[in-house]
């Protein structure tokens, strides 16, 4: 374990999140604007998108990927259940529904940052795990809302009516899902001869772009870490912070001990089984924040924001990726 | 110059659509957006950093002169602001007619 | 604290530097200029996503504490408003002189 | 709907997160910042065009319904705008309470 | 012909623009920030204008390049006369200036993507083709706004003296026209040497660079469809939006004839023939609007904007460069 | 020495720089979306540093290397000194402090453009002088705020207590310094390992961004060196612009004097001390301001900022660079 440990430790993109973090901390001016992240945001999801596409379309979806697509289907239909019930009683509703919705799907550049992992450390992984992770992004969202609807009455839930199109749009549709689906798909259709041409783009600058989101990341992470140790944004009065701190760390573990015995069950591959596991273990800050302020905005997103992009994902990158990767292969590869 | 009511509406950037629709049908004359506002409230910082725009706020300015129209406005949009938070303002303009 | 008014327009944003040089000619004292605003008038919808600017506004904010060149700006933006629409509202303010 | 000051803050952006900083200790209830703004006065045009914001402003929005805060922060703003430049204009306004 | 339509359809770029369409058709909120798309535009003209001094730079400059040069100007010329000609009746004067100007200048963005799809299809085009479009962005403007003056008196035009001097500077050195020149001049200047330090970045990026691009290009052209077709943006009350759709497909297609017979008049090769019959054929909607907007406010850019972008602009690149190609090769090269 | 020159001259970059001088003054609309400016150059600082830190990584910092970084310190520190005296009779004590600020820091851009001129004329250089740019950065802003308070009483300076840890924090965490320096650490720590994985991405997209860079420090710079003229941007009443002038290419030259008899004194090699000799010649133009206008916004930035932008960085890309080179050939190397 140890040199995957320390290899994913020292990786540029890493390093440079960690540089984020320090620059917010000492409260330099570092600062990326914000039309320039996004367009990195964009850039990630299409890179990923059409690699995972053009690897489709070599005659990846055997039986073994369409396992692994039903896999990753149950895990984001079974993950929110267990957090909602789990936080109901400690949170509001809203909150809950929002923090499983949240945890329940997935975090796109963490997935991204695995991947480089694994090519890094030369293990391969399937281009469905992509489509795996597109398929999880939006179910999350939907049952957040639907575990509010039936729960939230006694909590003041407004009565509106569900606007159920618009709740699928925002689930399904939402900008970050439909660019990944979507370059997927074109990825899918133009095959390696679409790799050809872009692979300049899209693989050789991959992870300089990274590093530079990352960076970014790491200034925003860190900035809400001190807002929430601020109570600037209004952590949940009844709940106390360390019980948040040690959930946005339990249940990432608790979610990849899930998707490692899904994983085991089905006999994934090694790199396979690291991604459905990081899936599993990662929550969403950039899509189901988007879809919530929509479709929930009773929730507080000083609660599910910070806890997803400040603990969750800098814990994913960190110890996640390389212990997941230590317990993938003590556990399915035997 | 006519007397007119200038409403300015403070709301969170991801409900800037659903604003203008409502304004649309609540039958305002037009609006001027101003996206990429942050801000602090009672809800705390919205330091407009996210990618997702989930803590970035907008200002709407709306010039009205039908005093009908500014309180179906200010009706449609109490909810919103109560909802997700934000502020309205109402004051009084002369609206230069050309 | 000074009494002035407060000029607030609304242009589209090509006509941007025209207006500011307008408003010097005017004598206007200063200005401040906010720019890429969406915003919908009688000219329909201008969501502000084209590349050349076409579509979008910019706000100008003047104060003014000189009730003749208020005047003067307000017939001066006129015909520009005329021409290629917006919005020109006055209203009252007091200035924090330092 | 409850009477109010609207204060309106033109300032540097290099100063915006010390005007925060001042604002908050002050007691405003809430501020709304309006970023990358461009203007001209007495100090001569700021473009808005230097990749360090030294020649770019932002416009800070206090919603406020306490005559003796509103007071403090006008006090309190001063000094800065006396040093860097700006302008700071406050009215009145209805505040829609939700 | 199928081959070379089918490829066209199922390149990358294409696709991309497609995909903004759908994203804006199902009201995702899939949004390219407006900076970003401004540096993708302004990472085109640099690269194309580039490309096409370094290709000058290689002695391209001989006797068929001035004729081709000098066909270009001419297809400038002629195509808004006989546009105002036939619009002048139905629409007013100042819509029916703007048109013209809008499809006798260019669109940098078309002729882009057809040097690219002769790149992928093998077809040899000459650099001076860039300074061809050069050329024939601007003329256009100047005669649109003639023939406002000459015709548009009747029609309420105000007498404001037209400032020349501003007008060739507005039509002139409009910020697109300004950077494909001077990149092409210094493309020119810095020969292959500096085509060496730069193809990294404007050679192998390009097709990435383009495809986002066009994903903008897609979300704005079906919003704007969108928009047309609701009336948001008020299309001109006397005339069917039938007759303007009809114009918007069949002016382009009666341009790429003018422009075929000049290229065989003149011999023109395959490659430089199709971009030729492109440019005629391809309406501006960046440089013209952003010039119009200042020199001839009078005109409603909910019909000038729309119908090049949203319309022609979609139609060339789907239907046209490859229908075009057709017929070069038929009636052309025979 | 021509030979140099005219390569200089006619490189990419400079005739970029050249063109958007152009467009400015001609009043073209072209323009550079701030945001994306930005980018370019955290992409610059980013990639400057991360190639520095790699370099240093292997092995450079001898002897050599670190009496090269002391030169460097010592310059930073005496610029200032000489600059201020020189300076604070003719400007008031504010104004004074501010340029002694701006021309003992460094300009990173006309560092990168040395750097990128020694790489295509052949010359070796040091990563460690990365370093010594980063060392260069901070001191003479915490001097220039020293003296102003030491000498700026009589001159009405406000007794206001000086907030050191909030000095420091402006003048060493400043974005860009941190920035540098980040990233340098970061290339040290991952070597040659990291250059691989970012070398796609920050060696060759180099030359293009700065290109696009110096694109738009062309049209700031014109159009500051315009507002000069017009004193729109007030310059400081008793002083003639003339004097200004000649101090913005006077001193530059005074310390490449400086900075080359210390090369001379420490023998240091051809590259390194054309290096060194740029640093001390050069004027900051994002750091210092960005920090002066925190600590010292008695200052007149419509002095400074044109001063060091318009009027010496180009001085030093156009004449400096390749005069300094024949200097340090003339002088060091014998
Ligand atoms: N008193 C105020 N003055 C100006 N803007 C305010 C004020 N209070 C809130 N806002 C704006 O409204 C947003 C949401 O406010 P809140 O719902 O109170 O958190 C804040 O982020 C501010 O941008
Ligand atoms: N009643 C209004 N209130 C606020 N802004 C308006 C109003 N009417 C028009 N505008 C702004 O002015 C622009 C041009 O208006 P118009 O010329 O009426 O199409 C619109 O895009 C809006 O940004
Ligand atoms: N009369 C005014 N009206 C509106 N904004 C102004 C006015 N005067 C100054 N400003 C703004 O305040 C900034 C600094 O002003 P000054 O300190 O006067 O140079 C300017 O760049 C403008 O954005
Ligand atoms: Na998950
Ligand atoms: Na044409
Ligand atoms: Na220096």
């Amino acid at each position: 374990m140890d040199a995957g440990f320390l290899s994913n430790l020292s990786s540029p993109p890493l390093l440079f999140f960690f540089l984020g973090a320090a620059a917010a901390a000492v409260r330099s001016d570092l600062e990326i604007p914000a039309p320039v992240a996004k367009f990195l945001s964009l850039y990630l999801l299409f890179a990923i998108g059409f690699k995972g596409g053009v690897a489709l379309s070599k005659g990846d979806l055997d039986g073994q990927a369409l396992s692994g697509l039903g896999a990753a289907l149950v895990l984001a239909c079974l993950v929110p259940l267990y957090a909602f019930a789990l936080l109901k009683r400690r949170l509001g509703a809203a909150d809950a529904a929002a923090l499983a919705a949240t945890y329940g799907s997935i975090s796109a550049v963490t997935f991204v940052t695995a991947t480089s992992y694994l090519d890094s450390s030369g293990v391969a992984w399937g281009g469905h795990l992509v489509a795996a992770m597109a398929l999880m992004e939006s179910p999350a969202i939907i049952i957040g809302i639907l575990l509010y609807r039936l729960y939230g009455h006694a909590d003041g839930a407004t009565g509106e009516r569900i606007n159920w199109g618009e709740l699928l749009r925002e689930a399904c549709l939402n900008g970050s899902v439909f660019l990944i689906v979507g370059s997927m798909v074109i990825g899918w259709i133009t095959g390696e001869r679409g790799m050809t041409v872009l692979s300049p783009f899209i693989g050789d600058l991959f992870i300089g772009m990274l590093c530079l989101f990352l960076l970014d990341m790491g200034i925003v992470a860190a900035r809400r870490l001190r807002d929430l140790r601020r109570g600037q944004i209004g952590v949940a009065r009844g709940t106390g912070s360390a019980f948040l701190l040690a959930f946005a760390v339990g249940l990432p573990l608790a979610n990849a001990l899930v998707a490692l015995a899904l994983a085991r069950l089905l006999g994934l591959s090694e790199g396979d089984a690291l991604l459905l596991v990081v899936l599993g273990a990662s929550a969403s800050y950039i899509a189901v924040p988007a879809a919530l302020r929509l479709a929930l905005p009773e929730a507080n997103p000083s609660i599910y924001l910070p806890l997803s992009l400040a603990v969750t994902f800098p814990f994913n990158l960190l110890v996640g990726i390389p212990l997941y990767h230590e317990l993938v292969r003590r556990v399915v590869l035997t | 110059m006519k007397p007119c009511k200038r409403l300015e509406i403070v709301i969170e950037q991801p409900l800037a659509r659903r604003l203008a629709e409502r304004l649309d049908e609540l039958g305002a004359p037009g609006y001027t957006v101003l996206s990429n506002a942050s801000g602090r409230g009672d809800r705390g910082l919205r330091r407009g950093d996210e990618v997702t725009d989930t803590f970035t706020n907008c200002l709407f300015i709306v010039a009205c002169d039908d005093d009908a129209v500014v309180e179906r406005i200010v009706d449609g949009v109490r909810p919103l602001i109560a909802r997700s938070g934000g502020v309205c303002l109402v004051s009084d303009a002369l609206w230069v007619k050309h």
